[in-house]
C-alpha cells in the first residue's frame, strides 16, 4: 500500500505539473513524472515476496511462486517506450514552436497566437 | 523484502524529491540532470522489485536517451526556463 | 484562442487546487483495497501469469520470462511498440527535416561543439565497447536481461555519444571533419528503421504463409522442435526491432539536435535534393 | 479467408507505413499509386471481415497462435468490422486528397517526394493504429495502438508548421494524459483480476468484491478515453487541432479519430464493465455530459466567424451526441449512436475537406470567403450542401435517421436524462440549421464583394482541384445513399447490439 501511494503521488505530481507549469519543456518533464509513475504501479504489482528474478535458472520445474510475475514487467517495456517515442517527438515539435515563435511559456506563446 | 523494507521507501522517497526538484528548478540542464538521476534511482528501485529488464531499460531510456534528448532540445531552443 | 489570459491562468490554478488532491485521493483510496504489495496469492500471481513462469521455457525456448512474453506471447504488443517509436521518428522528420525553415542557432549559454584531446581519447575507447556490448545485450536477450530494444537504444546511444564529442555527421566543419561520415546519415537511419519494421510485420506474414496466424512462429519451417523454431523466430524479431530502436534512436538525436534545415537537405545530404 | 483477413488487416498498414517511406528515400519518386494500392487493400481486407463476420458468425483470431487470456486476441463481430470499414474507407478518400496541391502554405504534402512519402507513412499508421484499436480484445493492446494512432496524428496536425505545431503539442499533452490515465485504470483492473483479455474481464469482474478499487479504475478508464472522444468538459484540444491541421489529414482526422475512441468506450464500458455498479454510474453521468456537450459545441459553433472552427465545435456537439447513445446504453440508442458515428463521419469529412481547400484557395476562412462559391463551383457546393443538410437533419440525408433513432431511444429511455438529452438533440438540429444556413445562403445567394470579384474573375473553374473535389462528392454521394437505404442499412449493417452482447457472454472462457 505505500509502495502504490508512491506511484499515486508521482502521478499527481506529474499530472499537476503538466497543468499548471506554464513553461512547455517543464510540461514535458512533468508528463515523464506521470508516465514513470504509471511504470511504478506496474512493477510493484509484480512483485511477490520470496520471489526471485524471473529469469530460469539451470534447469529446474518453475514453479510460479519462486518468480517474479513477468507480465507487468513486459507491458511496462512497453509503455517505457512509448514515453520516450511520446517525448522525442513532442521535442521535435517545442524545437520547431521555439524556431517560429521564440518563447516556450504557455502565456507569452498564446499572445503570439492571438 | 517487506513492504516496509527500507532501502525500498528510501529510494520510493529519493524518486519523489529529485521528481520535484526537477519540476522546480531554473536552469534546464540542471533540471535535465535531476530528471536523469530521477530515472537512475527509478532503475535501481525496479532492480530492488527484481524487475530487471525494466530497470535496464528505464536506465537506458529514462537515464540516457531521455535526457540527452532533453539536452539536444536546450542546446536548439534556450538554456533557461522562460 | 480566445482563452482569457491572466483569469485563465487563476481559473486552471484553482480548478487544480481541487482536481488534483481529488484525484490523489481518490487514487489512494482505491489502492487501500487492492490485494496487499508482494501478494503471492493475489489474483495478478495466481490467474494469469503462472504459465509464463512454468510453461515459457518449454513452450519458446527462452529462459528469460520478460523476452518469452514480449516477444511470443505478446509479440503483437511488440510489433505495435516498434511501430510507436517508429511514429515518433517519422513525426520529427516531418516536423524538423522535411519542413522548410532554418536551422534554429545554438542557444545562449551552449556552445558548439565541444571537443579535446581526452573527450576524443575517452570516446575511441567506450564507442567500440559501447557497440559491442548493444550487439551483445540483442543476442542474449532471451537468457539475460536485454534483447532488441534496450540493445538498439545503447547502439543508438554509441553513435550518439560519438555525435556529441565530434558533431552530428551531417554539420560539416566539426573539429574532426575526418569521422563526422562515421554513422548511418539521416536517411540511412530513416530506411534502418523502416527495414526494421517491414523484417518485424515479415516475419509474422511469413508465418502465416506457412499457414499459421499472424506471428505465429511456430509454423515457420526452421526444423523440428518447434520451441527452438521459436527461439530462432524470436530472434530475428529481436533483431528487427533493434535495426527499428537504433535507426529512430539516431533520427530523434539528429533532428532535435540539428534542429530545422533548409526543405530537404539534411535527408539529402549525401546527394542534393533531386526534383 | 477467415483465418487470412484478420492478420492482414492489421499487418498491412504497419507493412505499409514502413513500405512507403523507404520507397520514397530509396528512390525519391511520388508514392502516389503505393499508397492508394495499399489503403485499397486495407480497405478491400475491411469489406471481406464485415462480409464474413455478417454471414458466418463473428472472428476469433488469437495473434501468435497463443489463446486468450495469455496471447492478443482479435475480435470481429458487426460492431467492430462496421468501425473498421469506416476507418478504411475514409483513409481511401483521404490519400486520394494528400495528392492535393500545389501548396501554397505548406498545408499539403507533396513538396518533396521525400516529405510527401513521410506524411503518406504517418496516414498509413495512423490507420494501422486505429484498426489495431477496433480489432483488439485486449485492454493492454488497445493502449498500444492508441498510442500509436496518437503519435501518427500528432504527426500530421503538426505538418502544417506554424500554429499547427502548437496545436500538435497541446493535443499531444491532452492525449498522453489520457493515455496515462487510462493505463492506471488498466493497473487498477490487473492488479483485481490479473487478466487483460476482455471476455476474461467481463467473466472474473462480477466476482471482485473490491468496489472503491473497481470504481477508481472504471473512472480512470471513462477519463482517459473521453479526452480522447473529446466528451464535452475533456474537449480542449479538438477546435485548434482539427482548424489547423493540413487539409487531407483533418478531413480524416475530423471524420474518424473520435469516433474510435467512442468505439472504445462502448466496448468497454457498455460491455467489459457493464456489470459493474461503478460502469452504470459512469454511463449515467456520460448521458448529462453529453447533453451538455451537445448544446455547448452548438451554441460555440454558432459563435465562431471562420468555417472550419465552426465544423470543429459542431464536432464537440456531435460527439456528445454519440456518446449519449453510448451512455443510454439500450438497443436503440447503441443503433443511433453507430449510425450517427456513421452519418457524422461521412458529413464531417466531405466538409473538412471542402472548407479545408476552399481555405487554402480563397486564402481565408471567414463565412464571407464563400460568397458566390455556389455560382462558381456548383457541383462542389451542392454537395457541401447534401453534408451539411446531413448534419442539419434533413430527411433525404443520412444524419435525419441517426438523430431520429436517438430522438426515439431518448423517449424509451423516459426519465431526466431522456427529457433533456431529447430536448439538447432537438436544439442541436435547430443551432445547426443556424450556423450552416449561414454559411450555404453566403455561397448560394450572395455575390462575392466587389474587391473579391476583380480578383476571382479568372478561376471560374471549379474550386476545388480534383484530389478535394473527388472525396467531397463521392462522400456526399454516399450521404445521400446511406439516407435513402436507411431502413436496410440499420437491419442489415449495423449490429445487433443485445444479441452480441449476448453471443459475447456465452463464448466466455
Amino acid at each position: 500500500m505505500t509502495t502504490y501511494a508512491f506511484a499515486a503521488v508521482l502521478f499527481t505530481l506529474g499530472i499537476a505539473g503538466m497543468a499548471l507549469l506554464p513553461n512547455l519543456l517543464r510540461k514535458l518533464l512533468a508528463m515523464n513524472v506521470m508516465q514513470v509513475a504509471v511504470i511504478v504501479f506496474f512493477v510493484s504489482l509484480a512483485f511477490k515476496d520470496g520471489a526471485t528474478v524471473p529469469i530460469l535458472g539451470q534447469g529446474g520445474d518453475p514453479q510460479a511462486a519462486e518468480f517474479m510475475n513477468p507480465l507487468p514487467h513486459t507491458l511496462m517495456l512497453t509503455a517505457i517506450v512509448v514515453s520516450v517515442s511520446t517525448t522525442g517527438l513532442a521535442l521535435g515539435l517545442l524545437v520547431r514552436i521555439r524556431s517560429r515563435f521564440e518563447t516556450l511559456n504557455e502565456r507569452q506563446l498564446l499572445d503570439k497566437l492571438r | 523484502m517487506a513492504e516496509g523494507h527500507l532501502i525500498s521507501i528510501g529510494l520510493l522517497a529519493a524518486m519523489v524529491v529529485s521528481a520535484a526538484c526537477a519540476l522546480a528548478v531554473k536552469d534546464l540542464l540542471t533540471a535535465a540532470a535531476l530528471f536523469g538521476a530521477f530515472s537512475f534511482l527509478t532503475a535501481t528501485w525496479f532492480a530492488l522489485l527484481g524487475a530487471v529488464d525494466v530497470a535496464f531499460t528505464e536506465a537506458c531510456v529514462g537515464g540516457a536517451l531521455t535526457t540527452i534528448l532533453f539536452v539536444s532540445t536546450a542546446f536548439r531552443t534556450s538554456r533557461r526556463f522562460d | 484562442m480566445g482563452a482569457p489570459r491572466h483569469g485563465g491562468t487563476r481559473m486552471r490554478w484553482l480548478l487544480g487546487a481541487a482536481a488534483f488532491p481529488a484525484l490523489f485521493l481518490g487514487l489512494v483510496l482505491g489502492m487501500a483495497e487492492l490485494p496487499e504489495f508482494g501478494d503471492p496469492g493475489s489474483p495478478a500471481s495466481t490467474h494469469v501469469s503462472p504459465r509464463f513462469i512454468e510453461d515459457a521455457a518449454a513452450e519458446t525456448g527462452a529462459a528469460n520470462m520478460v523476452t518469452a512474453v514480449l516477444a511470443d506471447y505478446r509479440g503483437y504488443d511488440t510489433l505495435g511498440e516498434t511501430a510507436v517509436i517508429f511514429a515518433a521518428g517519422l513525426g520529427c522528420l516531418v516536423i524538423l527535416a522535411a519542413a522548410g525553415g532554418r536551422p534554429n542557432p545554438p542557444a545562449p549559454g551552449m556552445s558548439h561543439p565541444f571537443g579535446s584531446v581526452i573527450l576524443d581519447t575517452a570516446t575511441r575507447i567506450l564507442v567500440p565497447v559501447v557497440l559491442l556490448f548493444a550487439v551483445y545485450v540483442l543476442i542474449h536477450g532471451h537468457i539475460s536481461p536485454g534483447g532488441g530494444f534496450q540493445g538498439g537504444v545503447l547502439f543508438g546511444s554509441g553513435l550518439i555519444m560519438m555525435r556529441l564529442v565530434w558533431g552530428p555527421a551531417h554539420e560539416g566543419g566539426t573539429h574532426r571533419p575526418d569521422v563526422t561520415a562515421f554513422g548511418p546519415s539521416l536517411r540511412g537511419s530513416l530506411i534502418l528503421a523502416c527495414a526494421g519494421i517491414l523484417g518485424y510485420a515479415g516475419i509474422g506474414l511469413a508465418a502465416m504463409a506457412f499457414g499459421g496466424e499472424f506471428l505465429n512462429y511456430g509454423t515457420l519451417p526452421l526444423g523440428s522442435d518447434p520451441a527452438h523454431v521459436r527461439e530462432l523466430a524470436t530472434l530475428g524479431i529481436e533483431a528487427a526491432v533493434f535495426l527499428t530502436v537504433a535507426g529512430t534512436v539516431g533520427v530523434l538525436f539528429d533532428t532535435i539536435s540539428i534542429g530545422m534545415r533548409e526543405s530537404g537537405v539534411p535527408l539529402g545530404s549525401d546527394r542534393g535534393p533531386r526534383e | 479467408m477467415r483465418d487470412v483477413l484478420p492478420g492482414l488487416l492489421v499487418a498491412l498498414p504497419l507493412v505499409g507505413a514502413a513500405l512507403v517511406p523507404l520507397l520514397a528515400a530509396l528512390f525519391r519518386r511520388t508514392t502516389r499509386a503505393a499508397a492508394l494500392a495499399l489503403h485499397a487493400a486495407i480497405f478491400a481486407a475491411a469489406l471481406g471481415l464485415f462480409w464474413s463476420a455478417a454471414v458466418a458468425g463473428p472472428i476469433r483470431y488469437a495473434v501468435g497462435g497463443w489463446p486468450g487470456p495469455w496471447g492478443i486476441e482479435l475480435w470481429f463481430d458487426g460492431l467492430s468490422t462496421l468501425i473498421a470499414v469506416l476507418v478504411a474507407g475514409m483513409a481511401c478518400f483521404a490519400s486520394f486528397a494528400q495528392t492535393f496541391g500545389p501548396d501554397p502554405d505548406r498545408t499539403a504534402p507533396g513538396s518533396t517526394p521525400l516529405r510527401e512519402g513521410l506524411l503518406r507513412g504517418a496516414l498509413l499508421l495512423l490507420v494501422g493504429g486505429l484498426l489495431g484499436i477496433v480489432a483488439t480484445r485486449d485492454v493492454f493492446n488497445l493502449f498500444v495502438f492508441l498510442e500509436i494512432s496518437s503519435l501518427a496524428a500528432y504527426t500530421l496536425v503538426a505538418s502544417g508548421g506554424g500554429r499547427s505545431t502548437v496545436a500538435a503539442f497541446r493535443y499531444l499533452l491532452a492525449g498522453t494524459a489520457a493515455g496515462s490515465l487510462y493505463l492506471f485504470g488498466v493497473g487498477f483492473l490487473y492488479a483485481l483480476t490479473g487478466t487483460l483479455n476482455m471476455d476474461d474481464l467481463a467473466a472474473r469482474l462480477p466476482s471482485v468484491e473490491a468496489d472503491a478499487a473497481l470504481t477508481v479504475a472504471v473512472v480512470l478508464i471513462a477519463v482517459g478515453l473521453s479526452i480522447k472522444a473529446a466528451l464535452f468538459p475533456l474537449h480542449g484540444w479538438l477546435p485548434d487541432t482539427y482548424v489547423y491541421t493540413p487539409t487531407p489529414a483533418a478531413g480524416f482526422i475530423a471524420a474518424v479519430m473520435a469516433k474510435v475512441s467512442a468505439y472504445a468506450l462502448l466496448r468497454l464500458l457498455g460491455e467489459v464493465l457493464a456489470g459493474t455498479d461503478a460502469g452504470a454510474v459512469v454511463l449515467e453521468i456520460m448521458i448529462w455530459l453529453g447533453v451538455a456537450g451537445v448544446v455547448a459545441g452548438g451554441v460555440l459553433a454558432v459563435a465562431q466567424r471562420a468555417v472550419t472552427r465552426m465544423l470543429a465545435w459542431s464536432s464537440i456537439s456531435a460527439m456528445g451526441m454519440i456518446l449519449i447513445g453510448v451512455g443510454m446504453g439500450s438497443a436503440l440508442a447503441i443503433t443511433g449512436a453507430l449510425f450517427h458515428m456513421a452519418a457524422h463521419a461521412l458529413a464531417k469529412g466531405c466538409l473538412f475537406f471542402g472548407a479545408g481547400g476552399i481555405r487554402a484557395l480563397e486564402d481565408g476562412d471567414e463565412v464571407d470567403r464563400w460568397a458566390g462559391l455556389g455560382s462558381r463551383a456548383p457541383w462542389t457546393l451542392a454537395a457541401l450542401t447534401v453534408a451539411g443538410l446531413s448534419m442539419i437533419g434533413i430527411p433525404p440525408t443520412a444524419g435525419f435517421f441517426s438523430k431520429y433513432y436517438l430522438l426515439s431511444a431518448s423517449i424509451t429511455a423516459g426519465g431526466p436524462a431522456g427529457i433533456a438529452a431529447f430536448a439538447a438533440i432537438i436544439l442541436s438540429s435547430l443551432l445547426a440549421t443556424v450556423y450552416f444556413l449561414r454559411v450555404l445562403e453566403a455561397a448560394w445567394f450572395r455575390a462575392p464583394a466587389e474587391a473579391e470579384r476583380a480578383s476571382s474573375a479568372a478561376p471560374a473553374g471549379p474550386v476545388l482541384p480534383r484530389p478535394l473535389a473527388l472525396p467531397v462528392v463521392g462522400l456526399a454521394l454516399l450521404i445521400v445513399l446511406t439516407g435513402i437505404f436507411a431502413r436496410p442499412f440499420e437491419r442489415h449493417v449495423l449490429p445487433d447490439w443485445e444479441t452480441g452482447t449476448a453471443r459475447i457472454a456465452a463464448e466466455a472462457p
